[in-house]
């Protein structure tokens, strides 16, 4: 695994786009062909060696390249490990924007916080984030009714609103606490909250599983309690309150009887 | 105006006759002409094919359904994570859209393509201003617009009474209002119906609280249409679209145009446009037993001459389907349970838009590929059947090539047909494995060319490179002596080596050389007929009880065609 | 208000009175979650005292008389008096002790402005207070959008505090002072 | 003598009446007498010339004041401020014509700026809904024929749009609803009870930022299923009997507003509504109408539609491409977050209506106000362009709540010399262009990239 590392110089004045920091695209080039790599600022085109110190080698494929990433500004550099499909990326810091969306492969940690629409539509691969994550975690692109297909999202912090909007597969676990419209229209998948949920968590579910260990304080009147079940989610076994969801939403019927979304809450 | 001399290239032109043999043409001040001076730039053109603009004849590229197409589809822009907006050419402005583009990626498309004139299938009246104000923003292809009629409440009246004259007095009003160029007619009665929530399956299902069935309006339309002399015949969207079964409802529809004559001075032979017939020859009872009644249908076609048609064959894209048929929409929605858009006009019609998936692997999908092939394949007489995708119902008009490619080559065609994951069940219940037919250039130039300009009346400026005639010349880097096979002969056809638009050098290698040459034109009709104090009337107390627009900021001014073609008949 | 620095009044809603929410947001961070305090206050006894003012839930919507204003001009007495206002409940004016057309300052999570509180014909129920849309509601609205690009008018909440004799600002000296740019009157409207 | 113009449009809100009719002295330089219009209309004609009323650019010196400047400094000031610009903002749109609009997005694309209306503080909500699950409606023509059930939903008609319930809503007498208001059935949801609710049959009052749960229980009652017995402040049995008035009904349209675009969980809300009316739709015709603000912020959303494919928030900063990211190119979050070095407010007043967080930011950068009158984003701009007023001294295209496009008429001249929209943006972008071949480049960015150069 050859690593390759770029150290941000300076902070960007508005921001800056740097879509070509994935493995893909630093597969099997020099150093200088990397810094000849395009970012932007707004209008401005720039070289990713005007804005980034590069050292270390990239690997052949994109399986053996690392990327670690360094420095001040990094909370204004949007698409860090966008479209990525194999190896592997390291934030050191917060990361803004849309940071790995449209993800098939590979692995993303990121040290600090991720801002909005960070793991959107994404396919496979796994991000990890110290940090907190803010809205649209693992939801779809607007419009898009393929939300988030595979792949796994675990944030040690809290998450904002809108998680997993449109979901159809893949896991998301968040450790903290989340706001409002958690898996609103999931059609699959699951996400599970460690803390506490604040509103509306799985309005317009048709399908998939959320767990919120502590509970929401309202609950969506489409959700209707079943039983207490014991299960082993991420490691832990607990029982939990079953409630099968959201009624007012249409349910496919798949072999027979009919498919629902279900929400499980600590029994305390 | 410069001149332009294109030589010693392979011409195809029903118009002349001329079927590949080796010519030039010559080009003056937006003209065809015989022969131009030595002074006139020369166009090096052997070995290429030369063949003059084409027209297409039903394609959704303007107006409010499509601009609500493009407001809530920001993922076709998007498609599938790669982007689907770009700026292409250095001059040219950025394009958008892959199934619904915008009106800047329309014209330089079309144009890269060869395409010279379009015809905007369906314009609700109240909004004719939008549709205008897209077509004006339209670069480089010339348009024209039909209003739509066939659920109109003044026409339901004078229908139902048979007061023929009072009905072309509507319509040559309307026409004039809205710059429209002829009558269009969508699901007639089932629109109005969709207003209660409600359609007509069949041709004799009769319309609640007005009591007129489709056949009479049909009939009544036709009766207008040529009452009127006008240059295109009654373009017709049967009732029952869609719906396995509904060959039969086809069939009752064009059997009305039997006892019609065309009646017009312009050059037209057909008395009814029968459009989209894909999506109108379904056989079987239900989505399992779906199956191809293609040949039953152009069967019917062949026989009588006074019917043309126009294909609407799907591409196996995700695309969006938008129509002015409410009701089907709305049972298309409720089939793929995605985002449905509905937008029903007052007193006139209603439209639908939902996206829709055509799956290589989804049996229903891949029969109606094949049927939409079919249909052209059946067809006898090329100058009456027209090829379009319905953009964008059944496809994106971008991918006319590789429906041209389909048609030309069979290997391309079954190679696509036996890697289908049900390959064995669509061939059984389609007829296109045992079609060895290959369409040439000629036909193509026919079906394309000639075939459009004829049924749209245009015959005489358009469609051909006789002298006199507008010159809008496509040249496509093909060798008809050993032309491409499958993806070569798709991508000579995207990519046009030059194209010239009345007159002007607007594309050259599919390069469009200017952001907006000014040589864009709003063809619209103005019939004369004498004046009807009874209509004016309805139309005065209409206006003022039902409409929620007054009658004096109603007609189009103008300002919104700037440059306008005005057919007088 | 520089970025990390809070208003008086969310400091209150962060730490004190309920579990340690981390916002998602710094600037203008939105104080939707206060309506988990408001929550919480109504289960003990509904009133929702802060010191010598009540917390309530703030909309802000269009009014006739502010429509009519933005077209007579932004620097007109008549937009003053149309959107220098807050409409309360019979019920909160008692709870704050005072009568109608006193004025008050209204403090949220993003800034505090001095409005006059004054009855509505469109009865609320207690604990919702009404602000036509303009100058002086703006300064109140946090602007934390959900990353849908919407601010938050409707349904943010306010810390409402007796202010007799404090005077209502002209909307365009408000401006000046809260951007921190040197107010020069204009000869078109002084 | 006096001349009357009939057929009038009115541009100040979405209704868009075009039944007025204008007074105006032979002259054609004084309007007298407005009759019509609602009192928003009347006042907005009878005042053209209220001492707010600018005709000569105003520039911004450094100690404060203004000083008069002529249009052609002006429109050297503004290309040359955009071209400088990384990222330049061009908000507002939605009280012009379309034909301004057009010459707009040719600059805003000449100078890669971000295009962004309106809706992004007011529908911009119901646009996201629409993007998820589309929206069945229709237009105000067929309520007015049709419609026997009304509801209101977060919305003031009687205040915001006046005319609306006279014209289509609740009075009038259509084709199918003979018996006006007696045939229908009103019904008005909103936490406060508002002059609407008055007019309506039945009211709902329901704890604010509730909307989402209570729609949710209307569509599980809708499915048939069992809602806990008292949902946002609203009983159950409340909520059964107004979805038996609703399935009762031939025609049911839900009009709704900013009660539900501004509340807590913003786009969803409409998401829900939306599905709510396409659920109904297999029980009776059902349809929604957003109740559009301004007269032609619809119209601002179909020109950037049908040319770069987006309704708002459209970003061509990249020069080459066209991006929409409601979040990240919405006015608000690019002003809070200082993503924007430059802003043009065209034909709205930023200042006024967006929150103090953005207005701080945009009195802080570079800013081109294009406004007839003074109003509090001219105050903080640096330089103030007048022009004339769309539906009193220009004409042009607008679009109503519902899509229905609309030609307003010009009434009276302009005062002496004031250009109008169209003709400023194609001088600004003729200097552009001018400036670009200057300096012998090819785009912005080459241009931007020759400045640092040379810095």
């Amino acid at each position: 695994m050859k690593t390759v590392t770029i150290k941000l110089k300076k902070v960007p004045g508005l921001y800056l786009e740097c879509e070509s920091v994935t493995p893909d695209k630093f597969a099997g080039k020099s150093l200088d062909a990397i810094a000849a790599l395009p970012c932007s600022e707004g209008k401005s085109n720039y070289k990713l060696g005007d804005w980034f110190e590069i050292s270390g080698s990239a690997g052949a494929t994109a399986e053996e390249t690392k990327i670690d990433v360094y420095g001040p500004g990094t909370s204004k550099c949007k698409y860090f490990g966008a479209w990525m499909s194999a190896g592997e990326v390291v934030i050191n810091g917060t990361a803004d924007m849309f940071t790995g969306s449209w993800m098939t492969g590979g692995k993303l940690h990121v040290k600090g916080d991720v801002r909005s629409f960070s793991g959107l539509q994404m396919k496979g691969g796994e991000m990890l984030i110290d940090g907190r994550a803010w809205n649209y975690l693992g939801a779809a692109y607007r419009g898009d009714w393929r939300g988030m297909q595979g792949g796994l999202i675990r944030v040690k912090g809290d998450a904002g609103s809108d998680l997993g909007t449109f979901m159809n597969g893949g896991t998301i676990i968040v450790e903290g606490n989340v706001d409002i419209h958690v898996g609103t229209h999931a059609e699959g998948g699951t996400i599970i909250v460690k803390g506490k949920a604040h509103r509306r968590v799985g309005g317009q579910m048709v399908k998939g599983e959320i767990y919120v260990f502590k509970g929401c304080d309202v609950m969506m009147p489409g959700f209707k309690k079943i039983e207490e079940r014991e299960i082993e989610v991420d490691g832990e076994k607990h029982v939990f309150n079953v409630f099968i969801g959201d009624l007012g939403e249409r349910h496919p019927k798949s072999k027979g009887e009919v498919v629902y979304g279900h929400l499980y809450t600590l029994k305390e | 105006m410069t001149e332009f001399i294109i030589k010693n290239g392979h011409v195809f032109d029903a118009v002349t006759g001329q079927k590949g043999d080796v010519a030039d043409v010559c080009m003056k001040d937006g003209k065809i002409v015989d022969k131009v001076s030595n002074s006139a730039t020369v166009i090096d053109a052997t070995g290429k094919t030369v063949m003059a603009g084409a027209l297409d004849v039903h394609t959704h590229v303007a107006g409010p359904k499509v601009n609500l197409g493009r407001w809530y589809r920001p993922e076709d822009k998007f498609r599938l994570g790669e982007r689907c907006s770009a700026k292409i050419d250095p001059k040219t402005k950025i394009e958008g859209g892959f199934s619904i583009p915008t009106v800047y990626k329309t014209g330089y498309e079309y144009a890269r393509m060869g395409f010279a004139f379009l015809m905007e299938a369906a314009m609700p009246p109240l909004y004719s201003r939008h549709t205008h104000e897209e077509i004006r923003d339209t670069p480089i292809v010339d348009e024209a617009a039909m209003p739509v009629f066939g659920n109109n409440w003044f026409m339901f009246e004078y229908l139902k009474n048979g007061e023929i004259d009072n009905a072309a007095a509507y319509v040559a009003w309307m026409l004039r209002q809205t710059k429209g160029y002829g009558i269009k007619c969508v699901n007639p009665g089932g629109s109005e119906a969709w207003a209660w929530g409600l359609n007509c399956m069949t041709v004799n299902d009769p319309v609640p609280y007005f009591e007129i069935t489709p056949k009479e309006i049909i009939a009544g339309l036709i009766t207008t249409n040529e009452e009127l002399h006008l240059p295109h015949s009654v373009h017709l969207h049967s009732n029952n679209l869609g719906n396995p079964g509904n060959f039969q409802t086809t069939l009752d529809s064009l059997k009305i145009a039997e006892d019609f004559k065309p009646n017009n001075n312009l050059g037209r032979k057909t008395v009814l446009h029968h459009t989209h017939i894909q999506f109108h020859s379904y056989g079987g009872t239900g989505w399992g037993d779906f199956e191809s009644k293609s040949k039953e249908v152009m069967d019917y076609v062949n026989k009588t001459p006074q019917i043309s048609i126009d294909t609407g064959s799907v591409t196996l894209d995700e695309t969006t389907t938008m129509t002015a048929d409410g009701p089907f929409e709305y049972h298309l929605g409720a089939l793929n349970h995605l985002k449905w858009g509905n937008v029903d006009v007052e007193l006139e019609t209603s439209s639908g838009v939902v996206p829709y998936v055509y799956d290589p692997k989804v049996k229903v999908c891949d029969i109606q590929w094949a049927i939409g092939l079919e249909v052209p394949l059946f067809a006898a007489d090329p100058m009456r059947t027209m090829i379009t995708t319905d953009h964008p119902n059944a496809g994106p008009f971008t991918r006319y090539p590789r429906l041209y490619a389909w048609l030309m080559d069979k290997k391309y065609r079954d190679d696509l047909l036996n890697s289908f994951k049900y390959a064995t069940k669509v061939i059984d219940a389609t007829y296109l494995a045992e079609i060895d037919r290959e369409i040439s250039l000629y036909e193509l130039s026919q079906m394309t060319r000639a075939g459009p300009a004829q049924v749209l009346g245009l015959s005489g400026s358009m469609g051909g490179l006789a002298p006199g005639m507008n010159a809008n010349v496509a040249v496509y880097n093909i060798n008809p002596d050993n032309m491409q096979k499958g993806i070569e002969l798709e991508n000579a056809f995207a990519k046009s080596a030059y194209f010239f638009k009345d007159g002007v050098k607007v594309v050259e290698n599919g390069v469009v050389l200017e952001a907006d040459p000014v040589v864009k034109k709003t063809y619209w009709v103005n019939a004369k007929v004498p004046e009807n104090k009874q209509v004016m009337h309805d139309i005065n107390e209409k206006f003022l009880k039902y409409y929620s627009v007054s009658l004096g900021n109603y007609e189009v001014i103008d300002h919104y065609a700037p440059h306008q073609e005005i057919i007088e008949v | 208000m520089a970025e990390g620095e809070y208003s008086p009044l969310s400091k209150l809603f962060q730490k004190e009175n309920f579990e340690d929410w981390s916002k998602p947001h710094i600037v203008g961070a939105t104080s939707e979650y206060s309506s988990l305090l408001k929550l919480q206050a109504m289960k003990e006894g509904g009133l929702r005292k802060y010191g010598d003012g009540i917390i309530i839930s703030v909309v802000t919507c269009t009014e006739i008389k502010q429509g009519v204003a933005i077209e007579t001009g932004k620097t007109s007495q008549k937009y003053f008096d149309a959107c220098s206002i807050i409409e309360l409940h019979e019920d909160d004016f008692k709870a704050l002790g005072i009568n109608h057309n006193t004025n008050v300052r209204v403090t949220s999570a993003t800034g505090s402005v001095i409005l006059k509180a004054v009855t509505t014909t469109q009865s609320l129920y207690p604990g919702l207070g009404h602000v036509p849309m303009g100058p002086w509601a703006n300064i109140l609205v946090p602007s934390y959008t959900y990353s849908t690009g919407e601010p938050c008018f409707c349904g943010f909440d306010c810390l409402i505090e007796p202010a007799p004799q404090e005077k209502i600002e002209k909307a365009v000296k408000l401006m000046h002072e809260k951007c921190g740019l040197k107010y020069v009157g204009d000869p078109h409207y002084d | 003598m006096t001349k009357t113009i009939k057929n009038v449009i009115c541009t100040f809100c979405g209704t868009l009446c075009d039944d007025l009719e204008v007074d105006v002295t032979d002259d054609e330089k004084k309007i007298l007498q407005v009759r019509n219009a609602c009192a928003i209309g009347a006042e907005k004609y009878l005042h053209v010339g209220n001492p707010g009323r600018v005709v000569v650019p105003r520039m911004r010196q450094p100690d404060g004041t203004y000083k008069d400047v002529s249009y052609d400094e002006a429109i050297d000031f503004a290309a040359k401020t955009l071209l400088k610009a990384k990222k330049p903002l061009f908000y507002g749109w939605s009280s012009t014509n379309c034909e301004a609009i057009s010459a707009g997005n040719v600059l805003a694309e000449k100078t890669g700026g971000v295009i962004d209306n309106c809706a992004t503080v007011c529908h911009g909500s119901s646009l996201l809904a629409i993007q998820d699950t589309g929206v069945p409606s229709c237009t105000l023509g067929e309520v007015k024929n049709r419609a026997d059930r009304i509801i209101f939903w977060g919305c003031n008609p009687a205040h915001a749009h006046p005319r609306h319930m006279s014209r289509y809503s609740i009075f009038p007498r259509g084709f199918f609803t003979a018996k006006g208001q007696k045939g229908r059935k009103i019904i008005c949801v909103d936490c406060r009870e508002t002059d609407t609710a008055k007019v309506a049959d039945t009211f709902v009052r329901i704890k604010q930022s509730y909307d989402y749960e209570i729609i949710d229980a209307f569509r599980t009652v809708l499915r048939g299923e069992e809602i806990p017995d008292e949902v946002g402040g609203v009983p159950a049995e409340k909520i059964k009997e107004v979805i038996d008035i609703l399935k009762s009904g031939r025609f049911v349209t839900l009009f709704f507003g900013m009660g539900l675009t501004h509340t807590l969980g913003r786009n969803h809300n409409i998401d829900e509504a939306i599905n709510f009316i396409r659920d109904l739709n297999d029980y009776t015709k059902a349809v929604l109408i957003a109740m559009r603000g301004h007269y032609n912020v619809t119209g601002a959303g179909q020109v950037l539609g049908w040319q770069y494919g987006y309704p708002f928030a459209c970003d061509l900063s990249r020069l080459t491409v066209a991006r929409h990211n409601p979040g990240e190119t919405t006015s608000v979050d690019l002003l809070v977050r200082h993503e924007v070095d430059a802003c043009v407010v065209i034909a709205s007043d930023l200042a006024a209506h967006f929150p103090f967080e953005a207005t701080r930011t945009m009195a802080s950068i570079p800013t081109i106000t294009i406004d007839p009158h003074i109003s509090m984003s001219t105050e903080l701009s640096d330089l103030h362009i007048p022009v004339a007023i769309v539906g009193v001294e220009v004409g042009g295209c607008c679009y109503r709540m519902d899509n229905v496009p609309i030609e307003t008429r010009k009434c009276v001249d302009a005062p002496e010399g004031v250009l109008d929209d169209e003709e400023l943006f194609n001088r600004i972008s003729k200097r552009v262009d001018e400036i670009l071949a200057e300096n012998g480049v090819q785009d912005a960015s080459e241009y931007l990239a020759k400045i640092e150069q040379e810095s």
